[in-house]
């Protein structure tokens, strides 16, 4: 069974470790925050200057002052630093940032990944999503593992303009995970339930098997 | 030195048509929003404006360019305008998007001196088109250039009489950035104090880059997604 | 994260033989004091190291110099230090001087992931030697590399416990900008408070900067040049 | 005669303008802030990080936090901002320091200055010299006109390494001012009973006579 939102964010939250700074996109990658252990010290860091980000505030804590990349208001937590955007960037652009997880629309075999336009039909903006691929330390993306129409978004080359090229950690869907090493994509977890031939028929990407394969859960 | 202004109409009296200005801002966080009050107001046109967002519709930047009166702009994302997008696939608007923080740190070089720099940010993409490539210690790197612009449009929290500035939370962002890049930087402010009133040690933009001040007449600080604790 | 040491002499054990330091500080002023005495009763030498300036005869890094454990220097003015100059023209120790923007920039660039930039600062000089120079908009620059180091040792007034620092008046000069550029940052500060005592919006270096951070033992805060009102 | 030290920093003082950002180097220019009329309203910034530079402390105010770039201790005035280096020459070599005064070893004809070090006898190091004539919007020297053995320090062509080329936007010396424009030293001021004859002696370098050439004083 490939896994819902909520399954691929509680697994992609096991690869937030403690002691660590991370960047969360907006979407489905927010979620993720809701499925870490509160065990695991991490920091987060949003690109229009928090670093210590907390939750939604309550209705007498909302400050039109305060808000996160998403532009949604927010709240820091203890031991928080505002700052400028010249400095969020050189958190992110300097290598600062262990991990950053991202949404993508395509990613392909070499690492590539595509998440900020459709040419002559949508054009948001790569906003700091070109920034986090290039810096961070860590790139993980999430995504779903074919369009609505069942189409492969694992590709063997992107279609879309870049994001970054060569830029991708490993990319969890809610089919599989894929890690990138050496220039190599690998399966390395494979939802429940789901055979090999069944992947690879939904992957338009090549990609090698590891040989310590596991469940996707 | 800074001069301060008795109102956002006679602080932006020669921001005239054509003029290229910088609008602080993330999302409509930290706008300088009696300054764009004040342009709408104004009646120039075919502007050109550098601002992370195109903010949303019908406010801030959105009203400008609700009206067409905004040639280009140099942005970030505008995700959250529908007109901007609109006029983009008409032709009506220029549009150049860049990544954000090489829209920060093109800023940062102009206000300091440096002409262009080489950047890890967009190798291999469309943002790398037309630009230089340098392999250095073995990685591929673009020349990006400094970004300046005629007028800054700052959002402070308080100044002093030294046009010293102080920002507030998030809504700092580009502002202190923009101050050091714009030829004639304008800051809008809630609040002037004496000077010697604000700590020396956390002045964020120091007076030495604001031209301009003015006490903001009024403050709406719109919230783009308001969204409470469950 | 941020960890936190029991003692200077605990902090900077891996700092061998060799390493390439980081000491921020204007003269004397802001100078990581427990941090250089730990170093130098450890023993390390052939160090390389990044400071502004060689200090004093027999204080901070002036200490180590005498003792004929610095191997080279980047440095901008060494005029305060009779010694070094003395091992310089005896050609006892490298020193590369570089302009002081250049010196803040090149780590700045480190910090932030610029790999090199163009800089109006010595063009037609000494400093320009061996570096390409390049025509932009009609006026020369040359091309300089972003500098790091293997440790920076800082010098902050207060830290919280997740490694914030908060610098005190002019003693902040090159610490901020050292604490991005080094591979491990060690600040020393007079006092460490718990996570949430400081202000978030007056944190100079954010601590995702810091790698390790002690309470210094002893400050005794030499002034340079003491000078009175008349 | 040629002016005395005092003398010279009071004439150099008159080029210090109300509503400007300055930057006085250490030695003579340092000399120049007595003598400016209480009524310039005049912002002094210092390169380790002080704009509104204030006088010497008293006793009781001195404070090893804060100093000048020449190491001194200092005050601020009210209005003052302190700043880290990064943006203490962000401030400089972006071009809005109005002027700096800074001290020579050489000035040559076309405008260079040699200030930071004597090949195999004095090595100090450029500090902010080099970024200071590289940046600021006016970059006056103030200097001796000969050596004390009575050689020319006003030069064809500097001997010294330089810190500069082509920065000097005038030179004050114990005899004379020159004003360097389109790539020409012109004499605009001459000490009082010193005749062009004695000048040209004492300087080694061409230059133009300002046909409304006045007296420095």
């Amino acid at each position: 069974m490939p896994l819902t939102k909520e399954q691929l964010a509680n697994r992609v939250a096991k690869e937030v470790k403690s002691g660590t700074y991370v960047n969360l996109g907006i979407g489905m990658p927010s979620l993720v925050a809701n499925y870490i252990s509160p065990e695991i010290d991490v920091t987060f860091q949003t690109e229009n200057g928090i670093l210590g980000l907390g939750g939604y505030p309550t209705e007498n804590e909302v400050d039109a002052d305060l808000t996160n990349a998403s532009k949604q208001t927010v709240t820091t937590l203890p031991g928080a630093a505002i700052v400028d955007s010249v400095e969020a960037f050189s958190m992110i652009r300097g290598g600062h940032i262990d991990l950053t997880i991202l949404g993508g629309m395509e990613v392909d075999q070499y690492g590539n990944i595509a998440n900020w336009k459709i040419p002559g039909k949508l054009v948001k903006g790569m906003g700091g999503a070109m920034d986090l691929v290039a810096g961070a330390k860590r790139v993980i993306v999430m995504m779903q593992h074919t369009s609505p129409d069942g189409k492969s978004k694992i590709l063997k080359n992107c279609t879309l303009p870049l994001t970054g090229k060569s830029v991708v950690s490993e990319v969890f869907t809610d089919f599989a995970r894929f890690v990138f090493e050496n220039g190599e994509m690998i399966l390395t977890e494979l939802a429940k339930d789901i055979t090999l031939d069944e992947l690879k028929a939904k992957t338009e990407a090549s990609f090698k098997i590891s040989p310590t394969l596991q469940i996707l859960e | 030195m800074v001069k301060i202004y008795e109102s956002s109409t006679e602080v932006i009296k020669d921001v005239v048509s054509g003029s290229t200005i910088m609008i602080g801002g993330f999302g409509i966080c930290g706008i300088a929003e009696n300054l764009l009050r004040a342009l709408y107001n104004s009646g120039s046109d075919k502007l050109n404006l550098i601002t992370l967002t195109a903010h949303i519709d019908g406010y801030g930047v959105g009203k400008l360019i609700d009206a067409k009166r905004v040639k280009s702009m140099i942005a970030s994302y505008i995700g959250e305008n529908k007109e901007v997008e609109r006029q983009y696939f008409n032709g009506e608007i220029e549009i150049d998007l860049i990544p954000q923080g090489t829209f920060a740190e093109r800023m940062r070089a102009q206000g300091v001196g440096i002409p262009a720099f080489y950047s890890p940010v967009g190798v291999g993409t469309e943002v790398a088109e037309g630009k230089e490539v340098r392999v250095i210690n073995g990685k591929e790197y673009i020349l990006e250039e400094a970004l300046g612009a005629d007028f800054a449009f700052v959002k402070a929290w308080k100044a002093d009489t030294k046009g010293n500035l102080v920002y507030r939370k998030t809504a700092k962002n580009f502002n202190p950035v923009m101050a050091t890049a714009g030829k004639i930087t304008i800051a809008e402010v809630e609040e002037i104090v004496p000077a010697g009133e604000l700590d020396p040690n956390e002045i964020d933009t120091p007076g030495i880059y604001v031209q301009r001040l003015v006490k903001g007449e009024f403050f709406e600080k719109k919230i783009e997604r308001l969204t409470l604790k469950k």
